[in-house]
């Protein structure tokens, strides 16, 4: 085992943050909420020009091949940026069509979403329903026709967007996922009425795929979080070595600098979950567990880091201007994502008398 | 030690309940728990209709409209206002600036202000930080020069609290550079905000919301009968000031609506067969959440009871420390009940309002451990002087 | 609501701090361990002559008629004291008997309780077995000669010294309770070998009166955690400002003096709760949850104030020596005491959604 | 970045296994996971017997018995022991006083001590700790006075852990007064445990245990030819040390071990039913420990892995930081999985022994966050070397 990047990784993360640093600027600068912002073509197409959107995927079905390990490097830069891209969102839509789609489909999105032609995004949330991988209010029926799907997917971040959506729904009591081309929406809310949709899996199939994709998406949102956590603790130390309080810095106010080695100690944690997350994102069977893992100790970090950021930045944390309260409030998205912490511990305290410790040597 | 209220104190709740819940304007209530803001003109008028009845400013002494309720009765008071919806009194006037001009302020300043302070004629803004003084507040440098019978005032405030609606300004300002300590030579000034000279900048929070601004005065002249008090004296009014803010923090009735409302909220969620409610680990958070929130209101009748000589018990810190923190865990559970939901920040017909907006106010509430003396300046406050723990 | 001491219970709490001082000795003077004492039978009459077990127990059944702002203001005492007494043991097998014996034997148990010829404890919790309110391992049988009970209770703490025993058992798939005399047991282990038993109660009313006197019995322990922490904060502030390090005094480490603060913040709630709680237990009908709440606010508290006492006095706090370590045993104790924290906030939460809020005004 | 052992590290992990499982003697395997005490005999046995297996110092130079291992070999060493139950070797002579004496002894000094030291031969204890010290080690006020081709020990440690077991100490002492600052005039001393002029009184912990001893020095006559390296340059070695001490003090084998005995406790614990472990808030805090160990792990790992220069990473303060976090944690669990059964000390025929001693250890072991550099030092050095905040 060996968590030294490669000199390639270095070279990539560079390639990122430079195309990042050109083509986009974050909300801080433009003094804009930090409310999730619309896709941003020019800015995705920058990072396809760099092969970013394709890295994970097989080199057969028109991508990159290179890996999880350097698509969270890429992310890492992302979350660093103060921007937001659908980086976490394809890998989830891709990692289903991967796993579940016939052969010509499979290419084509993979191939599209690498050549940046497509941009496929799960639409999993249904409103004023908590989190369920494994039911859904949306219905699919079949006919003579194909499948329709009827109901409402929202919020599904870039939905306007998207040229696919791969969707939740219900058959004869089980689930289902879809893939609905052009969906057209106009706002992060999707009402499908009898839409045609191409089946990709049902029941158990299903369940297990969106799993696996759910928490191969969670490595990038950890990486994001990672590159995130650091840009804010950078930010925090610069401004606690910077700023006088009663005629000394801040930087010598003990109880402040504890907390932030405390904030510290958890981002190293979390770099750690994260980086073997990537590792083992790249194997076969798939280690779900440990991903779900890596993502409750990068939880827990974000929520400590976002929070801890602001409030010694004082007032300013919570201004437009500054980009430290965006990046708390990206953190504050990224572990609510596809679950939260508590769903998260639920879902691993179902499977704790299975296993008698953890190993992590493989 | 006794439990119940007596006859008068039960009497006295149930006429505040009967007040706030039949006689108080139906369209004024509710707003701000619904997560809809009152406009500018609504909280104006809201705050003119309590003072008619006598309930803008219990606090304040009885010659200028106060009440002369026991701590008890404050809290009761306080309480039916949060439970019946109603947008309690603007806190820079009847919490900051009119207990100072009643207690420092000389006869000419009490009749000219006192009246439309409590009606809210008056709108104030409290111009206190600056950029470069953050919690450090007696470091501040904006200066006050005396010119004949005006200052002059120069200098910049910041995190000036809906500044754009206000019409004046309580400032602290430099009148004596060369002051021995930092805390001397500082004035408590009156400031008419259509002064020439002032500028108001907006600063937009995370949230997309101006609520805050920053202030530029360039040769503001402020005639010098509107200075409060001695000159060179305003830290003194200051600290009695900040003691009042911290109390009327610690706005438990507020919480209480909130969580209220975020129960409500929870059984909107369909969770299996059932609602989030019904899940055991949001269940027990609110459990928690609801122990704590009975912990800080005891303690604010206990502690407000406490103190006798009319300035606030330095325990009050507590109730801000322990407050915010209980303002901020509710926030954060918000989240979690709105749980997908609260990705996106959009209006969507098919997301309620409560939902949409939860992460957008949790981060805005980050403030609340920050402004009004952040935690940090509380726990230095009871280290030192409750604990004696001076370095 | 008025939360000010009388003069009476300033005299009181003098009276039982004093009684503490000339009768008995903390372990941490006689350099013991923080295990949890044997019954200390002088100690206890020390606190019989002045009156102290029987506040709680009505004048006609032989108490003394106080209530339980006095029983709360005793228990305070006993807790800053650093020792040892059955108190809330005896309160909560008192309000057993006094909810649910007849007369003559309420007469009997609640007068030697007063007097001190009697000391009743509860005997609940059971080996191997989660904590339970409505469950028991042990069983009951009725013949001609009455009930007896069979099976294993442990620990029972005072179960050496106890004259009478509350137990819990089951009947016919009902939870009862029984009084058990002359228990006779030698260790904190009662083994029930068909032991002659008389009846208190079954089903609804057995449960309902026990979920009461446990919850009255937490308001003794509440007001035991307030005196223990008050204590345990006075040392740790007197040794920031003594202990000098780095060439300083403690008391000028932010670090520390800040974490301090919150100490006093959590104590100064749990305060709250504790007279709150007090003033509750005297009312009937018995607000049952408002009692949970205060001992959830006062678990949360202890926690906190006994762990960061011991951390801030160093090594001396896990030392047989220094009373600090061992007042946060009892604190440990004290929040394990019927039940934890998880089983009193999951028992509020099946009921949280019978009430819009708390009030505290009544 | 790779995932997979290499094809050698694998094999290296088979034999490990193999060796600790089969080959060490099993009746000095356990007993420390179950709870019982290995007498002194047994340590000094089973470490010599890993000794003889070339496995008590590998991280010594290879001149002197160690195996210049990777530091994940390190690693896969440490988790194969732990996991057998194997008892690691004497810290204080394998991470302590034996990489110092190797790196700054004298060939004489080495070749006198080294041998016996990696076999336990030697039981050493640690002489840095005094009374007025605590964490401002460099404070300490124990004299050295050299008198011919002695030093002349006047003084007293604390806190010297199994100092009745010891037969030589290795010690700092003062031996200039003088020198300008108080880490300079410090000197590293090993001195023989029966020299006259030696008391050791023992300290008693709260949970009866005696593990902690004071020791004192009355005219204690140390052959001037038991000085490491040179006088008063003993503050260098002392760091040198104390970073080898923090990345040994993150033992997540223990760790491991512990949460994998504590389940099956759980597990025992009828709850309706079912057991405690099928309780979902029990659960759920299992996965966290289970999440949190396996991040420190995963650290351990990856911080060693990258210290090239031989000197312990500063970041190895966060694995002292958050591993004694954590075994204060899984400690906490551990009596709420005793529940009730926590509540008494006592033997008792019906309650078995891990759950009758959950509060003793929970107790003992809030000393984690406390000896080894508290985790305020901790926490100091992690703000100060590596984050740049000095004030």
């Amino acid at each position: 085992m060996d968590f030294t990047p490669t000199d390639e990784q270095h070279a990539l993360a560079q390639a990122v943050s430079g195309a990042l640093r050109r083509h986009g600027s974050p909300a801080s600068t433009r003094g804009e909420t930090a409310a999730p912002p619309a896709h941003d073509a020019a800015l995705w197409r920058a990072l396809v020009d760099i092969g970013v959107p394709g890295l994970a995927w097989p080199e057969d079905d028109g991508g990159v091949g290179a890996g999880f390990t350097d698509l969270a490097v890429a992310a890492t830069e992302v979350g660093r940026s103060g921007m937001q891209v659908p980086l976490a969102e394809t890998v989830v839509a891709g990692s289903l069509v991967r796993a579940l789609a016939p052969d010509d489909l499979r290419r084509e999105v993979l191939g599209g979403l690498t050549d940046g032609s497509l941009l496929p995004v799960p639409a999993l949330a249904e409103p004023l329903r908590a989190w369920s991988t494994t039911t859904s209010d949306v219905t699919a029926t079949s006919s003579d026709q194909g499948w329709t799907v009827r109901g409402t997917k929202a919020p599904v971040r870039y939905a306007p967007a998207a040229t696919h959506l791969v969707v939740t729904a219900t058959t004869d009591d089980q689930l289902a996922l879809f893939v609905v081309a052009q969906p057209s929406a106009t706002t992060e809310e999707v009402d499908l009425d009898d839409e045609p949709a191409t089946l990709l899996a049902q029941g158990e199939t299903a369940e297990v795929a969106l799993r696996e994709a759910l928490a191969i998406g969670g490595v990038v949102l950890c990486a994001e979080a990672v590159g995130a956590m650091d840009e804010a603790l950078r930010l925090t130390t610069d401004y606690l070595r910077t700023r006088t309080q009663f005629g000394r810095p801040l930087a010598s106010f003990q109880a402040l600098t504890h907390r932030a080695a405390d904030m510290y100690a958890r981002l190293e944690l979390a770099r750690s979950a994260t980086l073997f997350a990537a590792m083992v994102a790249d194997e076969q069977p798939l280690d779900s567990d440990a991903l779900l893992r890596a993502r409750v100790v990068v939880d827990s970090a974000a929520r400590l880091v976002g929070q801890e950021a602001v409030q010694m930045h004082g007032g300013i944390g919570v201004t437009a201007e500054h980009p430290v309260g965006h990046l708390t409030a990206r953190l504050t998205s990224i572990s609510r994502t596809w679950g939260d912490r508590r769903s998260r511990l639920s879902d691993l305290g179902t499977r704790i008398a299975d296993h008698p410790n953890v190993p992590i040597l493989r | 030690m006794h439990l119940r209220l007596s006859p008068q104190d039960a009497a006295f709740q149930q006429r505040m309940r009967a007040y706030f819940t039949t006689e108080f304007p139906r369209e004024l209530r509710h707003a701000a728990a619904a997560g809809q803001q009152l406009t500018p003109e609504d909280i104006r008028r809201s705050q003119s209709v309590l003072n008619d009845a006598g309930l803008a400013v219990p606090a304040w002494p009885t010659s200028w409209g106060g009440q002369d309720w026991s701590p008890l009765r404050m809290h009761i008071w306080n309480s039916e206002m949060r439970a019946a919806g109603v947008l309690p009194p603007l806190p820079f006037n009847t919490s900051m600036v009119g207990p100072v001009i009643a207690a420092f302020g000389s006869e000419e300043l009490k009749a000219r202000f006192l009246p439309q302070t409590a009606s809210l004629e008056i709108w104030w803004c409290q111009g206190f930080s600056e950029p470069d003084a953050g919690s450090d507040l007696a470091s501040l440098r904006t200066t006050a020069v005396r010119d004949g019978d005006h200052y002059v005032v120069n200098g910049q405030k910041i995190w000036t609290t809906l500044a754009q609606h206000a019409d004046w300004m309580f400032a602290l300002v430099r009148t004596d550079p060369a002051a021995p300590r930092k805390q001397a030579g500082i004035s408590f000034l009156l400031l008419d905000m259509r002064s020439e000279g002032v500028t108001t900048r907006p600063i937009r929070t995370l949230d997309g919301d101006v609520e805050v601004n920053e202030v530029f005065f360039d040769d503001v002249r402020v005639p010098a009968d509107q200075l409060v008090g001695e000159e060179n004296k305003g830290w003194d009014y200051a600290k009695f000031l900040l003691g009042n803010e911290r109390v009327g923090v610690a706005d438990t009735g507020l919480i209480k609506l909130w969580l209220t409302d975020l129960k409500d909220h929870a059984r909107q969620v369909r969770r299996g067969d059932g609602t989030l409610l019904d899940d055991p680990a949001v269940a027990v958070r609110f459990a928690e959440l609801e122990a704590e929130l009975m912990a800080i209101e005891l303690t604010a009748v206990r502690v407000s009871g406490s103190s006798s000589d009319g300035r606030p018990d330095p325990a009050s810190s507590i109730l801000k420390l322990c407050g915010s923190q209980l303002q901020q865990d509710v926030l954060e559970l918000a989240i979690d009940v709105a749980g997908p939901m609260a990705l996106s920040w959009e209006h969507l017909e098919a997301v309620p309002g409560w939902a949409s907006s939860s992460v957008p106010t949790y981060l805005n509430y980050r403030k609340a451990t920050i402004y009004g003396g952040s935690s940090e300046v509380q726990r230095s406050i009871v280290a030192t002087s409750i604990l004696g723990l001076k370095g």
